[in-house]
């Protein structure tokens, strides 16, 4: 089953978000947006969140006790060993290699948090729906499956309106994303 | 604190390194080993099971990372007392013709490993040279004769034997004269059998030689009390010794003898006892002159009238007159009093090979009746019997061809005699000649016969070092190749069918036997057998008479003074000695204690010389007309003097000898019939070419830093840790924030008294030996590569002008708080419980963080592969020399640290002993191989736990300190505060 | 808030988005100069002597080297802190810089961090070199083995030493690889030909700058930002540490990590600007990297010079007032006079000294004096390194063990091979990565045009 | 369309079975025998030759049925054990006799164990002759080998590259349209290259279950299992030295003097034991327990002091015939041991020195010491 699309393409930047504003008047459910620099105001209107830092810090609380846990496991109950007359738990060395270990492992896991929630991976090809998007151009898509034609009039309308200078009709058997 | 003074050589920026690896060409020997010992048909005791030596040392070699299959071969008869693994000791005696030790020969698996002192010799007292040590590497040295030869070529010992016999039958028969010419022989059976040999033959003449000669001491003391001999210096007895231009700590006599006597009467602390006081009079800095109380710088032309006015002056006050004569350029009447007040218990002694000089000796010594208690010629020291003007008169006879045959024993004349072309030539006017040498030198070769003689590791021999003193040398290895000992071929050649080790029981039953007071004489064998020693009471003769006539010719010769010019001084190193062992690596790489520099032979020249003639250390320096060598800068050397050591310069010694130095033994002088280890030249020039030394320490002041700690004897009786204040005040200041770590059983400590230590490097020596401690060569050296694990250091305060001198020897600290141990990653060193700093070497990863973070610089680097690897082809290339390594130590791989263990291995055997023995360690029963080497005692090991131990005892002395105690690093090795016998210098 | 009319525009020329794609990424789509192939040869044979000096090292051992018994560190050490106090700028940039959102770096942190990659890695080859037995060079894991298991010593700053670089390495990657996926879109989006195409999709990951995307990479970034800041400081504080926990006279000082830590910002940034010098020559990007750039790189190089030199005066004054006769000795006698004055005066000279002249403005604005005060800068920092790992270990406790030091052609091989191999990264760098963020430049573009509230 | 993706993968599979044609090990059947060695017994036709190789391997038959000599003595090397002497073995010791000695034996076996074996065997003089012949060639040429042609870092190379190939194409070529056949190569080579790692990482100085031949097929299952010798009468040492000794020839002969007959291998074995003692030659046997050089082990440590079995570290030596290792001998398995052991240290009264510890035993507060507790598991306990 195929799905349709309308993408509006926009050269400006305040064209484009107050194209998504006058959308959202009307009620139109943005699928998404492409620009080609991250725009603030952009997050605030889709409200787009992310949760990343919360499980940052999750990452981070787990790597610190597992760090001190192994470094007190391995140097003090498994295999003590006396280096130059320290004591076998030498807590203040320890507190380096937790400290850079943890940032290790919050890298690591976050990294790995992002790749998978956002499905973002080495040789990922995700649908493009106007490879300009990257370069110089801005883009809204309005999946059109559900609307009527009137309201494909109105959302044309609308975007011509607000300065887009293209809007393209697309149709993607299947949806990469 | 005294003012110490920053070194010559860094002034002038010496550069030691220069990098790339000296590409030693290597002799490939083929080596036969298998040829023999697999296929013999009896294993007889002491047989050399070479295959299983060879699989373990192998064994011990290989590392690869998949293990190969490895072979497991047992004996076919299994000889009874050799375990597997375990040492066997064999008691034997060393004697060269120049250096006796008795000693315990530590075999494993039938091969001779390690030298140890015997302490049932009292003769040596368990100290053993550095030579000595060292010379079980000979009898693993390729460069050792093979087989016998006639004109150069091989053939068999019944050809050689039939050829030899048919040769001085016939000489015989003409009624020619035969020579023997021998190093000295102290072996008693051996000299009967030669007075047999000889008595074969019509004209027979026996000839010792010796290296570096004593002839004049023998033939003034012929002349005085109608003895030749060396008598025995007892320091023990002596509070005051005055010392001429003899090394007898390093060198002279026998080193090994006197350092034990000398130190223990240089103890602050001996009860009932004066410390003894010592002064010595020399031109070059010497082992002896660094551990006099005062030091003075003479010319050696000077002696003389320095001692003929000391005579006078002594003379003079005891029959109560003034002194007359002229005073020369140093005020002795100081001495003089001190000589007078301790008469009887004094010393005054000279190395100088001057028949007048020793007269003027023997007139002191007499008039101080110092031949009572401290000089002994009645149980005199059989350790040198050349006398010069017979070898000069035998080789001019050569010369003349009255000799129509002459046999050599252990003698290297073409290389050492000072007229050696003159030998040379008489040597091919000879008819017969004969050689018979254990390894490779320049004599080899240019006899008509070799008849290569064993090590004396491989050989039966006796030895009387001291009439009474009896000592038995026994194998410890059966023959590595096709050789025969010297008594074996006389035996042989008179026709005697008897064998050498017959003959020597036979002797020994007959003369020696009946001076036992055991029943049989097999039992007394095994017993002597077992200690290596036997003595017996001699009778104490009638005191010597003084010849006093002989005195007053020599008392008026005149001597002349020498103002201008140079005198070069000829000596032997304290490593290398005469040059006898010039092919044995660790010698070679041994630094000399004074000069720490090691792989040459230097000119030493006073730094007032230097600065006048533009010298700096390295400079080739040209001395008369054809000497050319490198100079060294020598702190204390006398102005107008040059000191260079003999014994290098070989062109036939071996790959690890030859062309290593200049050969100065052609400028030896021939005067008056003996040989004078000196010259005069008036020409010195510095050609300004530039030479790299091997230096091991550059840099020789203490920057003030409290690293040897001193004191003088008036000050540490008043209190005894005077010059050790420092030590109460950082023990107060210690502070920590961890818990200490409590230590149970065990915690081994070394304590070293830098008052008994001379410095000599045994040490050094017996450490290598033990550990398998690789040598590196010259260039490494010089990139300041040495391995050696335990070094002594050297450092100069006062003035560079004649400065004083201070020995430490320097090891793993084993710090109980180690900073080396903290920073390494992979946790390859670490701390036992038992107070060890160990290290893992096949944990080490090699980052060198610990060699960089020990404040002590003690860790050493395995920067290249030094086994298997032709570019150090020294002792670990050849799968003979690799037999001397330890089986008990690990051979280190290239890129690891490895350091001193306190010879762990020596800990854990005891320790197991103890344990298999259901007893506990005994005090002094674990003993580190530099403490054992050590003659002086000066290196105590043992448990500091125990509270009754020798080292924890030591470790309260007032005088114990430990090296940087201010760091907090608690070193398990604690120092003792040198004492000198000095009055206070006003700073 | 950043004000264009105050302090000049970002981006100079009134740039269109799709001339900034064009502009950045005309590097990578023309072929390259004659200029580029000369130094990327010249570089390529450097690296392949350093190839020869690690064979070297690594078949016959460290002995090929001038390091001995007492100074057992030398020049491996002295270079791998110097190349990582050089891989500090690019973190240095991106991160102290996006923390504090100083907009002005978004031209020239791609390029920083492309050198802080190549450079830490350079810098990773000495410690690995330096072993004596690098291929048990895995003992450094604590990894469950069948030794008992035995760990590793966690109270090594060595080991400290390794996690934190691996760290380092990874996280810098990570951050400088994030950055490239918007770019990796765009060239994928805009090239013809196939195999970029192929490559630039596979590496950009399927990014298509969805809101979805850009929310988890402002975000992510943000994390990656502020745990590397920490590690930034901490990387370099934990090199100091290997000489800071020894116990050697003129490595044993508090001081050490902060003053390690500006070092290598300081190194850092005046590479970046040696860098940026030959970009906007070579490139023709001087409407991207401005002199405003250039002039905010040499007030910050002015600065960090100022505290190294109170730092060294720190460390003397230290010496002095701490009346350690040892301390006073490396520092007195053997840096101030003695053997090695050339490398301690030659470090004041140039790192606190001679950036003082960027306290005019001619020469900040002067692309020949930029360059030569950063290279200057750059060797100064060497003499830093020189100065702290081998006068200290050549004259330490005990005169004995005294002794000199000098190179071998080995080290110095592969101390050239690290350039060559640096440099060839660069070039390389230059030719197949976008210089600049273009995703980020253009969200710049516009900035500070009408003043935000 | 399809037509070219069903080519290109029929092309694609033909590689791969060649591949696996040319990666199977091939066994080449002899070695080439020395033609100057094999013209001395030119007495023998070729033909002949052959007939004594098929007698020796029982396949002429006779009254229905047929002894094969190869199915006892074997012909090539085999991993199981077999008592009775390799072909080999007799061959070389038969090459001096004539036909005439080995039919005595072959026929008339004098010892039991072979009697009852050989027992109503039926050869003609002239079959033995031919076997003689074969046998003497067997002698020159020697045993079967198995020559693997190529090793395992050829395959492990290839096994890389194919991994690489695949990725490569996969992402970029593309030529390989089903992405199952991607996903099988990627998945088999991976399996194989991470196996190859592991094996062989694993065989660094360990080698588990090392079970070699030895040079005399001994067997101390019979001897220190059915005749219930102790341990220490051939490893003598191990009481009171670091190696436990293998014991000397004269040791053997203590026995063997006298018996001559054994139960697993007949009069052979032993004849050869006595062979190597009467010519002085000692037994090349081939160790088992090998510990790395940089491991100091004393076998009086932990035999005598320890108070260990022999059994403990070495198996249960008196079930295996040949022996085999038992243990892992790595680090961690001694280490192990070290932990849990507790040593003997009321009895012994080296121990007396530890006073805080046996301090803390009269205190109660423990009861036994293990080896750990008193440093046994510090390096230098081992490592020096």
């Amino acid at each position: 089953m195929s799905r349709a699309f309308k993408i509006g393409v926009f050269n400006e930047e305040e064209k484009f978000i107050s194209s998504i504003k006058s959308l959202q008047e009307k009620e139109f459910i943005i699928y998404d947006v492409f620009t080609p620099y991250p725009i603030h105001e952009v997050f605030h209107l889709l409200r787009r969140k992310s949760r990343l830092p919360t499980a940052a810090y999750f990452f981070g609380l787990f790597a610190i006790i597992t760090v001190l846990a192994f470094l007190y496991y391995t140097s003090v109950l498994d295999w003590p060993i006396d280096y130059g007359g320290k004591p076998f738990n030498s807590f203040p060395s320890f507190i380096v290699v937790t400290i850079v270990l943890t940032i290790f492992t919050v890298t690591i896991a976050s990294l790995a948090a992002f790749s998978a929630r956002s499905k973002l991976y080495p040789g990922k090809e995700n649908t493009i729906f106007d490879h300009r998007s990257t370069d110089d151009k801005f883009i809204i898509v309005v999946n059109t499956d559900s609307l009527n034609n009137s309201q494909l009039g109105q959302l044309v309308s609308l975007m011509q309106e607000e300065g887009a200078v293209e809007v393209l009709d697309k149709e993607f058997e299947t949806i990469n994303a | 604190m005294k003012k110490y003074w920053k070194s010559v050589e860094e002034f002038h920026g010496i550069t030691v390194g220069d990098n790339g690896i000296s590409e030693e060409k290597h002799k490939e020997e083929f080596l036969e080993l298998f040829e023999n010992g697999l296929l013999r048909k009896t294993s007889s005791r002491r047989d050399f099971f070479k295959i299983f030596g060879f699989s373990l040392s192998s064994a011990a070699l290989a590392a690869s990372c998949k293990r190969p299959v490895q072979n497991a071969i047992p004996y076919v008869n299994h000889p009874p007392e050799i375990t597997p693994g375990k040492s066997l000791y064999y008691a034997t005696s060393f004697f060269d013709g120049h250096e006796y030790s008795g000693i315990l020969v530590k075999t494993r698996d039938g091969r001779p490993v390690k030298i140890e002192g015997n302490a049932l010799s009292s003769f040596n007292n368990e100290g053993t040279s550095a030579r000595v040590q060292a010379s079980v590497l000979s009898l693993y040295d390729d460069a050792r004769l093979k087989l016998p030869t006639v004109d150069n070529l091989p053939v068999n010992w019944d050809t050689l034997d039939e050829q030899v016999i048919k040769d001085l039958s016939g000489i015989n028969s003409e009624d020619g004269e035969i020579v023997l010419l021998t190093s000295t022989i102290n072996s008693p059976s051996t000299i009967k059998l030669i007075n047999e040999f000889g008595t074969r033959f019509k004209k027979f003449r026996w000839v010792q030689y010796d290296t570096v000669s004593y002839s004049a001491i023998l033939e003034a003391n012929l002349i005085c009390f109608g003895k030749a001999a060396i008598p025995d210096y007892h320091f023990q007895n002596a509070g005051y010794v005055v010392s001429v231009n003899a090394d007898f700590l390093g060198t002279w006599v026998s080193p090994v003898h006197f350092i034990p006597k000398y130190t223990s009467r240089r103890k602050p602390d001996s009860p009932g006892q004066e410390m003894l006081r010592h002064i010595h009079f020399e031109s070059g800095m010497s082992l002896t002159g660094s551990n006099a109380d005062k030091r003075i710088k003479i010319r050696p032309s000077e002696e003389k009238q320095l001692l003929t006015e000391l005579y006078n002056r002594i003379a003079a006050r005891q029959s109560g007159k003034e002194f007359q004569g002229s005073a020369g350029r140093y005020d002795v009447s100081e001495i003089t009093e001190s000589l007078i007040s301790s008469k009887g218990k004094s010393i005054v002694l000279s190395g100088t090979n001057n028949v007048e000089i020793q007269l003027l000796i023997n007139g002191i010594n007499s008039l101080l009746g110092n031949y009572a208690d401290c000089i002994d010629l009645n149980r005199n020291l059989n350790i040198a019997s050349g006398i010069d003007s017979r070898v000069e008169e035998l080789v001019n006879d050569l010369n003349e061809g009255k000799v129509k045959a002459l046999l050599m024993y252990n003698v290297n004349p073409v290389y050492d005699y000072p007229g050696s072309g003159n030998f040379l030539a008489g040597l091919k006017n000879t008819v017969v000649t004969v050689n018979m040498a254990c390894s490779l030198n320049e004599t080899v070769g240019k006899a008509k016969y070799e008849s290569p003689v064993h090590h004396y590791l491989e050989s039966w021999n006796d030895a009387e070092i001291i009439p009474g003193q009896l000592s038995l040398a026994q194998p410890c290895i059966n023959p590595l190749f096709d050789t025969r000992s010297f008594q074996e071929s006389l035996l042989k050649w008179s026709g005697n069918s008897l064998s050498w080790h017959d003959y020597l029981m036979a002797n020994w039953e007959k003369e020696f036997f009946q001076k036992s007071d055991l029943p049989d004489f097999r039992k007394f064998w095994e017993v002597c057998l077992g200690n290596g020693v036997f003595s017996y009471n001699i009778s104490d003769s009638k005191p010597v008479s003084f010849n006093k006539e002989v005195l007053s010719a020599s008392i008026n010769s005149k001597v002349s003074v020498g103002t201008y010019g140079f005198e070069v001084i000829l000596y032997e190193s304290v490593a290398l000695g005469t040059g006898l062992y010039a092919n044995n690596p660790w010698l070679m790489e041994l630094p000399d204690p004074v000069s720490r520099h090691c792989w040459d032979n230097v000119a030493a020249v006073s730094p007032a010389d230097a600065e006048k003639l533009g010298i700096i250390t390295g400079h080739l320096i040209k001395i008369g007309e054809n000497l050319v060598i490198p100079a060294f800068i020598q702190p204390g050397q006398a102005e107008g003097t040059v000191s260079i050591a003999l014994g290098y310069g070989h062109t036939n010694s071996g790959p690890v000898g030859d062309n290593i130095g200049v050969n100065v033994y052609p400028f030896v002088g021939l005067i008056g019939g003996t040989r004078v280890y000196g010259f005069t030249t008036g020409k010195l020039e510095n050609t300004l070419k530039q030479s790299q030394l091997a230096l091991t320490q550059v840099h020789h002041s203490m920057e003030g830093r409290p690293i040897v700690r001193e004191t003088v004897l008036s000050r540490y009786r008043s209190n005894p840790s005077s010059g050790n204040e420092l030590h109460e005040e950082y023990e107060l200041k210690h502070r920590t924030l961890y818990p200490e770590v409590n230590y149970d059983g065990f915690h081994w400590g070394l304590a070293i008294d830098l008052n008994s230590c001379v410095g000599c490097n045994s040490c050094v020596i017996a450490c290598q030996a033990e550990n398998n401690i690789p040598v590196v060569g010259k260039a490494e050296v010089r990139n300041r590569r040495i391995m050696h694990w335990i070094k002594i250091d050297r450092y100069y305060s006062e003035t560079p002008d004649n400065p004083k001198v201070y020995f430490q020897p320097l090891t793993c600290q084993h710090c109980d708080n180690a900073p080396c141990e903290n920073v390494c990653p992979v946790s390859a060193t670490n701390h036992s419980s038992e107070g060890l700093n160990q290290m893992t070497y096949n944990r080490c990863i090699g980052t060198k963080y610990c060699i960089n973070n020990c404040p002590y610089k003690v860790r050493r680097f395995n920067w290249f592969r030094y086994t298997n690897n032709k570019a150090f082809d020294f002792n670990t290339v050849s799968d003979l020399g690799k037999m001397v390594l330890n089986p008990d130590v690990t051979v280190r791989e290239r890129g690891v640290v490895e350091k001193c263990s306190f010879c762990v291995q020596r800990i854990q055997e005891k320790k197991l002993l103890a344990k298999l023995e259901n007893r506990t360690l005994k005090d002094n029963e674990i003993k580190t191989a530099c403490m054992q080497a050590c003659p002086s005692g000066a290196i105590v090991f043992g448990n500091l736990k125990d509270r009754n131990s020798e080292v924890s005892k030591l470790f309260q002395n007032p005088r114990n300190y430990h090296l940087l105690e201010e760091l907090h690093t608690l070193p398990s090795v604690g120092y003792l505060t040198k004492v000198w016998n000095d009055e206070e210098k006003k700073s | 808030m950043y004000n264009k009319n105050i302090r000049g525009p970002l981006v100079e020329g009134n740039k269109t988005l799709s001339q900034i794609s064009k502009e950045i990424l005309n590097p990578m789509e023309t072929t390259p100069g004659l200029w580029w192939y000369i130094a990327f040869g010249i570089s390529l044979i450097a690296a392949l002597f350093g190839f020869y000096a690690i064979y070297i090292t690594v078949s016959q051992g460290i002995g090929t080297w001038g390091v001995n018994n007492s100074v057992g560190w030398g020049w491996e050490i002295v270079n791998f802190v110097w190349w990582i106090g050089i891989g500090h700028a690019g973190t240095a940039f991106s991160i102290f810089l996006l923390i504090l959102r100083q907009k002005w770096r978004t031209s020239i942190n791609r390029a920083a961090e492309a050198m802080t990659v190549i450079a830490v890695m350079c810098a990773a080859l000495f410690p690995a070199l330096h072993m004596g037995r690098v291929w048990l060079a895995f003992y450094i894991f604590p990894y469950p083995n069948t030794r008992g298991p035995l760990w590793v010593n966690f109270n090594s700053p060595l080991f400290w030493d390794f996690i934190a670089i691996t760290a380092y390495l990874l996280i810098s990657f990570s951050f400088w690889y994030l950055g490239m996926l918007p770019d990796f879109a765009t060239i994928r989006d805009r090239t013809t030909s196939k195999i970029k195409k192929a490559i630039y999709g596979f590496f950009g990951m399927g990014w298509t700058g969805s809101s979805h995307h850009w929310i988890r990479f402002e975000s992510l970034s943000f994390i990656l930002g502020g745990i590397a800041a920490v590690l930034v400081v901490s990387v370099h504080s934990i090199v100091s540490t290997d000489f800071a926990v020894g116990i050697i006279p003129g490595w044993h000082a508090t001081l050490f990590p902060p003053y390690f830590v500006v070092g290598a910002i300081f190194s850092g940034f005046a590479m970046v600007m040696t860098l940026m010098v030959f970009v906007r020559k070579m490139y023709s990007l001087t409407d991207y990297i401005t002199d405003n750039h250039m002039d905010a790189i040499a007030r910050i190089l002015v600065f960090i010079s100022l505290i190294m030199g109170t730092a060294y005066s720190t460390e003397v004054f230290v010496a002095w007032y701490s009346g350690n006769e040892y301390e006073m000795f490396t520092f007195f006698r053997n840096r101030i006079t003695g053997d090695y004055t050339v490398q301690f005066w030659g470090m004041i000279i140039c790192n606190a000294l001679i950036p003082q002249l960027f306290w005019f403005k001619k020469i900040r604005r002067s692309w020949i004096g930029l360059l030569i005060i950063s290279l200057i800068i750059n060797l100064g920092m060497w003499y830093e390194r020189f100065n702290i790992v081998v006068t200290s270990l050549s004259k330490d406790y005990l005169p004995s063990n005294w002794v000199s030091y000098n190179p071998t052609y080995i080290e110095i091989g592969v101390y050239a091979g690290t350039l060559g191999l640096f440099l060839a990264g660069i070039l390389l760098f230059f030719r197949y990565i976008p210089i600049m963020a273009i995703s980020e430049v253009k969200s710049v573009v516009n900035i500070g045009t009408k003043v935000e509230d | 369309m399809n037509d070219s993706v069903l080519s290109n993968n029929i092309r694609f599979l033909l590689l791969i079975i060649l591949l696996i044609c040319i990666t199977t090990p091939v066994h080449s059947n002899f070695i080439q025998a020395d033609d100057s060695l094999l013209n001395k017994q030119r007495a023998f036709k070729a033909e002949e030759l052959t007939k004594g190789e098929r007698l020796f391997y029982g396949l002429v038959y006779r009254d229905q049925k047929a002894v094969s000599c190869a199915s006892c003595h074997n012909t090539s090397f085999s991993d199981e054990l077999n008592w009775n002497p390799d072909a080999i073995e007799i061959s070389r010791k038969y090459t001096n006799k004539s036909a005439d000695d080995l039919s005595k034996v072959l026929l008339r076996p004098a010892v039991e164990k072979m009697a009852e074996v050989h027992n109503g065997y039926q050869f003609t003089p002239e079959d033995i002759v031919l076997i003689k012949a074969y046998m003497d060639k067997l002698a020159v040429i020697g045993l079967k080998q198995s020559k693997p042609v190529i090793t395992n870092l050829f395959l492990f190379i290839l096994a890389s590259i194919l991994f690489l190939f695949s990725i490569t194409d996969l992402i970029i070529l593309k030529k390989i349209k089903r992405q199952w056949i991607h996903f099988i190569i990627l998945f088999a080579t991976a399996v194989f290259i991470t196996n190859s790692f592991v094996t062989e990482g694993l065989e660094v100085g360990y080698s588990p279950e090392y079970e070699p031949d030895q040079p005399v097929k001994f067997s101390h299952e019979v001897h220190a299992g059915q005749n219930g010798t102790d341990c220490i009468y051939c490893h003598s040492f191990a009481h009171y030295s670091k190696s436990a000794g293998f014991p000397p020839e004269n040791v053997c002969m203590n026995c063997h003097l006298l018996v001559r007959n054994g139960s697993r291998s007949g009069a052979f074995e032993i004849a050869k034991v006595i062979n190597y003692y009467e010519e002085m030659k000692p037994i090349e046997w081939i160790k088992v327990y090998n510990l790395p050089d940089h491991v100091f082990f004393s076998h009086a440590q932990h035999v005598e002091a320890g108070g260990l079995k022999c059994q403990e570290c070495h198996g249960a030596v008196e079930e295996m015939d040949r022996i085999r290792l038992n243990q892992s001998l790595t680090m961690g398995w001694c280490i192990d041991c070290h932990r849990t052991k507790v040593v003997n240290f009321q009895n012994n009264r080296f121990y007396s020195d530890y006073k805080n510890m046996a301090e803390r035993i009269r205190n109660g507060e423990t009861d036994s010491v293990t080896v750990e507790r008193l440093g046994g598991t510090e390096c230098m306990k081992c490592h020096y």
